[in-house]
């Protein structure tokens, strides 16, 4: 009965809330219209029930016949035929009728809704004054009925009781009544919603919570909570609709979740039926009855609920204008029915579900582009295209299923199999019968033949890549091209396959995928081969061998291919030729020796490591590394420029970029590109063969940018492999194994003809195949080199002491020559430095790794002049090295090596060059030349020795009495001992020297100088030079007499003998008796000629004395340095002194003490004075520097009292400041100084005592 | 829960940082087609999380794509390190705990971010994490 | 070889008197400065700096079946250095650097690099504590995340400024007066171009980018020390298009 | 842009966060520009030396530390006032040789190995060896020459971090600080 009541309204979406009309019907039709009409306009606010915000809502009415059976009956939970109000309409005016039937009929009413426990209703009393009343009699005011009425029926409920005058009149005050009563229809509508509303609610709620215990159906629930989502659409509510549909979908995926996680309930028992009928979704009814009933009768199948829930959800939607999240739904929906029939273990027939889908996702896109215009449609497809892709897989998927993804023709089962999967659809649904485009059609289509399948698929496959191109979703794109590229391998079309995969691959690359990477290499590869692309499927099958994310059978199948073409001895012009890092990695490259530089001739090993990436050891015929040569311009040593290139001492790695290495952090700046250019010229004529640029670091740039690839995945981008030059100079080996991983392979490198060897290509010949590595980089390279011999002659230790013997070292670098039996070194020696004569001299000989390989001893010549050292044989590149014992003799003082001496006679300080800075010593350079038998040359070398010893003389007097004093100084860092020091004199034998020298033997250490004095004794006269030579007996400290070496030091001794003597005396004031600070008084000095006039001494020719006399000038002067004596007045002056014995010359000059005590003595000079006349004299000997000192002191003097500088001193001291003027004898008079001890001074060391001034200002005044 | 689920970080590039496959005990170790596929479907999602990051500033997403059933669902780091899951539902809380785990990782200087992840504690804990939240 | 000096907090020598340390240590800074004064390029550009070997970068396994740095928990770290510990570690890597590079801005490089690893390094563990776990979207958020959070959990105070470049939509300054990398450091005049924010520059460029806000940064003597951030157009017309929803 | 004022900078500390990680960043670098773990360690204890050379003097101007009477005072200062002053941790000062030259800082945690774990091909490097460094130089330039190193360290495994220091001898005053 219920349901016959139902099924009217539900079938119409015209659903409006049920307002039950009794009492006069005539008048209620006479208002129907315009009520309906307008009881709508005016919106009303609704507060709803459970918190629900409040809205505004149009309240429409279905106005019928009140009848008892429309009232609800106890337990009957219907909403949509729930009579929410009840009018009673009466436009009674006479109280007689009133009384007789209306009130009758309204009590009946009344009580019927009482019964019901319907308290919604209200009565309307409509009033009109038209004529047929005006006649009657008894006319109460109007007001009476209304009043009657009330206190008829509502009892304090004056509300429940409305007055409606005039309805069809146009006054004001009707139309103002006639509001009022619509205003009182809806709120009293609305209240009864919210009371109604949310009793039901309420109930339902409770009902929900009930939902554990055992009798609870999922499905009785569902139609209660449904009929709520009912009353809110025809509410046009349908958000709140909408959200009961959530609830009850979300409440039943978590049922089938619980299932799945183990505790079931019951009722899930009839969704787990087999799915029978996958005829899709159905989203062009409002409502599905169908599958609504089967719901309701507890019958409908996982599918039936699925897809009726989303139906009213999908209408839902759209009523809200929300397309989009329709096929969102959609999308999730699907998805999660095939899980939910997994879950629940619901046996489905193959392919069923594929169906399903496949008809679900175009009804949806249908159902979509019903309701949107084609723009919105592209503008969302980003929406969409999940449908899409999703609908092409399934049809895939069913082709597969049905055989339709073939060359063949499907077979009968699969024909089967296609009917079974058809029936399932059941008939096509009323609703799209008669569209062309319908799933259903499309479908049935698509399965009926292999030509419509493909032409289905393709369509769909393309849409599904173009929208999502479209929208830049490339992956997906390319994974739709992918499996479309499967599809194509299915139907024999590897060439279109091949343009996706590589599409697809490229993002792998450059991505580093590895699975998906291999999957599609591994398709790839099957492309290729059937294309019969043999270069390309080797390069693929080198890859695939050498990947470790296949199986080791794969990996060997892959390699298996490889070989199995090497194997086919086909023409050489069939050669192939791929990149070499595919199918092994050069790692490490290492050069014995490591200085990678060996000599024309020598051996030189290379060995490459070598790491193998194919899954079984790999027999190489031939393993080849091209190698550039460039003949070495540079010299010939190239021992030194080869050690230079490899710093990294002859071992070089290789570090490839590893594919799953982390990539650089896009924070981390880009790095440049390093490139370097590799040019080959050709040896002969230097012209360019060939060019490359490499990428010194590729690992860091390449995957930053899609396109290209990393080294290693070289088959999307295959790098050109350059084929060997055939020809050019190689390092080759034959037969090689490669084991898989690392493997070392040496090479012996050809080292003919010196220059430098470049490694360029690298190059595995198996069978037809080579592998070749186009480049080798960094580039690696070795030195040959041709060197000359070299003979070195050095000091065993530094440094070579003169006088001593000394050991110097030859060493010999044979070079390429070869030293033959009866070889000798000739040596031509300066009688200077004579090479001693040893026992036994031994030569070793030693290769260029410094390895003894012979001793032999040498056999030495010597005659005066030249040395001839007989050499062993010695093979080219070796060193011999021997020791010969040499003598620098010492020259004696004055007679030395022309070239040493300087004007002075000095011996030249010449700078160190090598180790202790500054020496003192002397250093002497020996010359020696050397005749070699390579060479027509005598080659010049020269030693360097030093002179352990510093000596110096000097002459000293007393009076008349002569001294020679030597000091000798050891300068050396070796400590000697000195022994018998001789002096002699040779020129004259009546002259004595009485040596003071007592010891025998002295000690004589480093930086130490020994003194050693001799008085001269002679007969008649002292000659006036003396020949004089020092010679003594030395050798390093401790070591026997024998080592004893000699050592003479010559020098010569002029003018000795003494010709003046000078005393002075100084005499205090008159009356004092002692000299006082501050008091002037007397110098006298007394100058006395000892002898003769002896030879070499110049005197005044011109003026002679009376008596014949010679005379000769002489110039005193008396300055105090020390200023300690004031000078006053003339200081200076000249004496003419005959040149006889004990002349004597008296001069006095003032002076005075500046301070008491014993005072030294004024300096007191006497020099010779020359007339311009006089001839240059001779050279002063080397020790008269300290005469110039005093000179320049004198000048000093000079200047400073100018009072008294004569013409004539001044100029004579201008002379002597510079001797070269002399030289150019310019006429002047000038002053000589007296060699020392020509002029003896006995007031040298007086001293006088001077007492302190009595009144000292006087002294200031004196001093100034 | 009947399969395994496969786990992926992935770095700027889009390239793998770290990978891991769960099994359900007693499952024996899925045959490569399976998991290449896995892969095949994270790549192709990458698309999707590119697109839904930045529309919400909550680090997971819930599902951003389905494929054959199975529901790929991501989760954005801070630093943009992508964890992509493939399960018939999200789970957040296995996003949560991996994430903290990356961070404490990714803190250790010696490791660069977005390189690959080889670390044996690292993928046992994750490993644990994957049975505590997925296969219970 | 250092032209970098830390400048002591004053008094410093005079401390400690019984250690007598005054003449050694005012010896070693004497020295340093002389070292200082003479931080001639010439002898910079005679030292070769080390190419690096690329594989270090790529193979790092950590093999250790339990690992510490697991274990711990992520929050804000409760132990506190002291600015001066900083200070000196960082001058002396300043020095580090400069011992490696051929020019200053060479130098800021390789500063900016250590920056970089720094802020990939923190990006995550901040975002967690600061944020707790919502990413930034726009680039104004962002920027603030950098200019609030950031600068507090590094250096215990906000940025000072954050300006948008008024002619260029894609130009932001984060301005600090003296920034805390520079406090310890002093550059003289001939390489005043030096700026050692160039390291924030990096843990801002690192956060940023891998934010996916890649932008790039760079330090300068503006207002103290600016910092400059570039974004690329990408992230601008991103956010555009983001409002536009 | 010449030098701040030197700011005194008392008892500031700061996050230290960004600390161990400048120093990763530094150790990581180094590992990147060295061939060996054992150069890094040179070229750490080099670094640590230079600031240990400057870092005492800041330490004399904080801390009102007078002369250490013997070694044993000098640990106590270096573990309970100059770690806790610099790297906010406290060690423990242990293992005394017999004769009292000798003895071991024990390091419960430590700031510049947060988040640090060793990858397998750096398994030689002392990570933190700098903190060698810094004692050997600032005990020098107090005229105490030691000799400092890592005798543990959590990173290889070991359940402590231990720092064992050694007193060689005193330096006498005129000479200089021999550096590197």
């Amino acid at each position: 009965m219920d349901c016959q009541e139902e099924k009217p309204i539900i079938y119409t979406m015209e659903n409006k809330p049920i307002v039950t009309c009794a009492g006069d019907q005539g008048l209620f039709t006479s208002l129907y219209t315009s009520l309906a009409q307008q009881l709508p306009r005016e919106p009303m606010e609704w507060r709803g029930t459970y918190g629900r915000a409040p809205k505004m809502i149009h309240l429409e009415a279905n106005f019928v016949q009140f009848k008892e059976e429309l009232l609800p009956k106890e337990g009957n939970k219907a909403l949509l035929t729930f009579p929410f109000l009840h009018i009673y309409w009466t436009d009674c005016c006479d109280t007689e009728m009133y009384k007789s039937s209306v009130k009758e009929d309204m009590l009946r009413w009344q009580n019927t809704l009482r019964s019901h426990g319907s308290a919604d209703w209200v009565i309307i009393i409509v009033e009109t004054n038209d004529t047929k009343r005006k006649n009657k009699t008894n006319i109460l005011p109007r007001s009476s009925i209304v009043d009657k009425i009330r206190s008829d029926f509502c009892n304090k409920q004056n509300d429940r009781c409305v007055v409606l005058s005039d309805p069809l009149k146009e006054s004001s005050r009707s139309v103002e009544s006639w509001n009022s009563l619509l205003l009182k229809l809806r709120t009293l509508l609305l209240m009864s919603f919210t009371k109604n509303l949310g009793r039901f609610e309420d109930d339902m709620r409770t009902l929900r919570e009930k939902r554990t215990q055992p009798g609870w159906s999922f499905c009785e629930y569902f139609m209660v909570q449904e009929e709520l989502a009912f009353v809110f659409e025809m509410l046009q509510q349908f958000e709140d609709a909408l959200v009961q549909y959530d609830e009850l979908d979300a409440l039943f995926t978590q049922y089938v979740l619980n299932f799945g996680a183990g505790d079931t309930a019951n009722w899930l028992g009839s969704f787990c039926a087999p799915v029978r009928n996958w005829s899709g979704l159905l989203l062009r009814r409002p409502i599905d009855m169908e599958k609504r009933d089967s719901i309701q009768r507890g019958e409908a199948s996982l599918l039936d609920l699925r897809s009726y829930l989303f139906s009213r959800q999908c209408t839902l939607l759209i009523f809200l204008q929300r397309p989009w999240e329709v096929t969102q739904r959609a999308l999730e929906l699907l998805h999660n029915c095939v899980q939910e029939l997994r879950l629940l273990e619901v046996s489905v027939v193959d392919g069923a579900l594929d169906c399903w889908v496949f008809l679900s996702c175009l009804e949806v896109l249908h159902r979509i582009e019903g309701c949107c215009d084609q723009a919105q449609i592209a503008a969302n497809c980003s929406h969409t295209v999940g449908l899409w892709a999703y609908a092409t897989d399934k049809l895939k998927s069913l082709g597969e299923l049905c055989g339709l993804v073939s060359e063949k023709v499907p077979t009968s089962e699969d024909l089967n199999r296609t009917v079974d999967l058809l029936a399932g659809l059941g008939d096509e649904r009323p609703e799209t019968a008669n569209s062309l485009q319908s799933p259903y059609k499309k479908l049935k289509e698509a399965l009926s033949s292999v030509e419509a399948f493909e032409r289905h698929y393709l369509e769909l496959s393309h849409a599904a890549m173009e929208m999502y191109q479209a929208i830049g979703r490339m992956r997906s794109a390319r994974l739709v091209g992918k499996s479309l590229a499967e599809f194509y391998m299915r139907k024999g079309d590897p060439e279109r396959a091949e343009t996706f995969l590589q599409e697809a691959l490229k993002s792998y690359v450059s991505e580093g995928w590895s699975l998906p990477l291999t999957h599609t290499r591994r398709q790839i590869a099957e492309c290729q081969k059937l294309l019969g692309r043999t270069e390309d499927y080797l390069q693929t099958s080198a890859l695939l061998a050498g990947d470790e994310n296949l199986t080791t059978e794969e990996r060997k199948h892959f390699f298996q291919e490889i070989l199995s073409f090497a194997g086919k001895s086909g023409n050489p012009s069939h050669k192939v030729s791929l990149s070499m890092n595919v199918f092994a990695q050069l790692t490490r490259l290492q050069f014995h020796p490591a200085t990678a530089s060996v000599h024309s001739g020598g051996v030189l090993q290379v060995e490459l490591m070598l790491r193998s990436l194919m899954p079984v050891s790999v027999h190489i015929q031939q393993l080849a590394a091209s190698i550039h040569f460039e003949v070495d311009h540079g010299g010939t040593l190239g021992r030194s420029k080869g050690a230079q290139r490899h710093t990294n001492l002859g071992t070089i790695e290789f570090n490839l970029g590893n594919p799953s290495a982390g990539l650089p952090s896009s924070a981390a700046p880009r790095p440049v590109l390093e490139l370097d250019e590799v040019q080959d010229r050709s040896p002969s004529d230097n012209s360019l063969n060939s060019t490359g640029v490499v990428c010194k670091n590729t690992h860091l740039l390449i995957r930053r940018h899609e396109s290209n690839s990393p080294p290693e995945m070289p088959n999307c981008v295959s790098p050109p492999t350059v084929a060997m030059k055939e020809g050019a100079q190689m390092l080759k080996v034959q037969d090689v194994t490669l084991e898989p991983g690392n493997n070392s392979v040496i090479f012996t490198a050809p080292s003919g003809q010196p220059g430098s060897y470049m490694l360029r290509q690298l190059c595995a010949t198996v069978g037809e195949v080579q592998f070749i590595q186009s480049h080798i980089y960094p580039s690696v390279g070795y030195e040959v080199y041709s060197q000359e011999p070299q003979l070195t002659v050095e000091p065993l230790s530094e440094p070579l002491l003169a006088g001593l013997p000394q050991m110097v070292k030859f060493t010999l670098l044979t070079g390429h020559y070869t030293v033959k039996k009866g070889d000798a070194l000739q040596l031509s020696n300066s009688e200077t430095m004579p090479i001693l004569p040893s026992t036994s001299c031994t030569a070793r000989i030693s290769t260029p790794t410094a390895e003894l390989v012979g001793e032999s001893t040498l056999s030495i010549q010597s005659s005066e002049k030249v040395t001839s050292i007989s050499l062993p044989p010695t093979p080219p590149y070796h060193t011999m090295e021997f020791q010969l014992e040499v003598l620098c003799i010492i020259p004696t003082g004055s007679e030395r090596p022309a070239n040493e001496r300087l004007t002075n006679g000095e011996i030249r300080h010449r700078p160190r060059s090598y180790s202790h800075p500054d020496t003192p010593m002397t250093a002497i350079d020996q010359r020696m030349s050397i005749d070699c038998p390579w060479s027509i040359y005598s080659t010049l070398l020269t030693l360097t020795f030093y002179i352990p010893f510093k000596t110096k003389h000097s002459l000293l007097s007393a009076g008349n009495r002569k001294y020679i004093q030597v000091c000798v100084q050891n300068v050396s860092d070796v400590n000697f001992t000195l022994a018998e020091v001789k002096l002699t004199e040779n020129q004259h034998a009546s002259l004595e020297l009485q040596s003071f020298n007592t010891k025998t033997h002295q000690l004589l250490c480093s930086k130490h100088s020994v003194f050693c004095l001799w008085e001269v004794r002679w007969k008649d006269d002292l000659p006036s030079c003396l020949q004089c030579v020092f010679s003594a007996n030395f050798s390093p400290i401790n070591q026997d007499t024998s080592a004893f070496k000699p050592f003479h030091y010559q020098f010569q001794l002029e003018r000795v003998t003494t010709l003046y003597s000078v005393r002075a005396e100084i005499l205090p004031p008159s009356g004092e008796q002692h000299c006082r600070c501050g008091l002037v008084c007397d110098l006298e000095v007394c100058i006395t000629r000892l002898t003769e006039l002896s030879e070499g001494e110049i005197t005044e020719d011109s003026k002679t004395d009376t008596d014949g006399l010679k005379t000769t000038k002489l110039m005193y002067e008396v300055a105090d340095s020390s200023s300690n004596w004031a000078v006053c007045g003339k200081s200076s002056g000249m004496v003419l002194m005959p040149t006889k014995a004990n002349a004597t010359h008296k001069v006095q000059i003032e002076v005075m003490p500046l301070f008491a005590g014993h005072l030294p003595f004024p300096k007191i000079k006497v020099l010779k004075y020359l007339p311009h006349t006089a001839a240059v004299a001779t050279q002063p000997d080397p020790d008269s520097c300290v005469e110039n000192d005093s000179l320049s002191l004198l000048d000093k003097t000079l200047d400073d009292q100018a009072d008294t500088a004569s013409i004539r001193s001044r100029g004579s001291v201008h002379s002597v400041g510079s001797g070269d003027q002399q030289q150019r004898g310019v006429a002047m008079p000038r002053l000589e100084p007296f060699s020392p001890g020509q002029v003896f001074n006995h007031s040298h060391t007086q001293q006088v005592l001077v007492l302190p001034t009595t009144e000292d200002h006087i002294m200031e005044v004196n001093a100034t | 829960m009947s399969g395994s689920f496969y786990f992926v970080m992935v770095g700027h590039h889009d390239n793998p940082v770290f990978e891991m496959e769960f099994l359900p005990a007693g499952k024996p170790e899925s045959k490569d087609d399976h998991r290449h596929l896995n892969q095949f479907i994270a790549h192709a999602a990458l698309d999707l999380v590119d697109e839904n990051m930045w529309l919400s500033n909550s680090m997971y997403l819930k599902t951003v794509d389905k494929f054959n059933e199975w529901f790929v669902s991501a989760f954005v780091t801070a630093g943009h390190i992508l964890f992509i899951t493939q399960l018939p539902y999200g789970i957040k809380n296995f996003f949560n705990d991996v994430y903290d785990l990356y961070i404490k990782f990714a803190m250790n200087p010696f490791y660069e971010v977005n390189s690959p992840i080889r670390s044996t504690a690292f993928e046992r804990k994750v490993q644990f994490l994957g049975k505590k939240h997925l296969l219970s | 070889m250092s032209f970098l000096v830390v400048a002591t907090a004053s008094g410093a020598l005079g401390g400690g008197i019984h250690f007598k340390p005054r003449k050694r240590l005012s010896f070693v800074n004497r020295r340093r400065r002389k070292h200082g004064s003479n931080s001639n390029h010439v002898a910079v550009l005679s030292r070769k700096a080390v190419r690096v070997p690329p594989q270090q970068e790529m193979d790092t396994r950590f093999t250790r079946g339990k690992s510490t740095i697991l274990e711990r928990p992520l929050s804000r770290p409760k132990t506190e250095v002291s600015l001066s510990a900083f200070a000196l570690l960082f001058s002396e890597m300043v020095q580090y650097c400069q011992s490696r590079v051929y020019s200053v801005s060479e130098l800021q490089t390789r500063l900016a690099d250590m920056g970089r690893r720094v802020g990939a390094n923190m990006l995550d563990a901040l975002v967690l504590r600061e944020k707790n776990g919502k990413r930034e979207t726009k680039v104004l958020n962002m920027l603030l995340f950098v200019k609030v959070n950031v600068w507090k959990s590094l250096f215990g105070k906000e940025a000072d400024k954050l300006e948008q470049a008024n002619d260029d939509d894609k130009t932001y300054y984060i301005i600090e007066k003296d920034s805390l990398v520079n406090t310890y450091i002093s550059v003289p005049k001939e390489n005043s171009s030096l700026n050692c924010a160039a390291f924030t520059a990096g843990v801002v460029e690192a956060i940023l980018t891998h934010s996916g806000f890649p932008a790039k940064v760079t330090a300068h003597w503006h207002k103290g020390t600016t910092l400059m951030i570039k974004f690329n157009e990408s992230v601008i017309a991103r956010d555009k298009a983001l409002d536009g929803r | 842009m010449s030098r701040q004022s030197n700011r005194t900078t008392d008892s500031k500390k700061m996050n230290s966060e960004l600390f161990t990680l400048t120093y990763g960043a530094l150790v990581t670098q180094l590992c990147k520009d060295y061939e060996n773990d054992e150069e890094v360690n040179k070229q750490l204890d080099k670094m640590g030396y230079n600031i240990g050379v400057r870092l005492i003097e800041d330490f004399l101007a904080r801390s009102t530390i007078g002369r250490c009477q013997d070694f044993r005072e000098t640990a106590d200062v270096i573990a309970k006032v100059a770690f806790k002053m610099y790297l906010g941790i406290t060690p423990s000062v242990t293992n005394w040789s017999p004769a009292g030259d000798e003895f071991s800082l024990i390091l419960e945690n430590n700031p510049l190995a947060d988040f640090v774990e060793l990858p397998d091909n750096h398994n030689t490097l002392i990570y933190s060896n700098l903190l060698c460094g810094v004692l050997r130089g600032a005990l020098e330039m107090v005229q105490m020459a030691v000799d400092v190193k890592f005798a543990q360290d959590t990173l290889r495994g070991d359940n402590v971090t231990e720092i064992r220091m050694k007193f060689i001898k005193r330096i006498e005053e005129n000479l200089p600080a021999g550096e590197e």
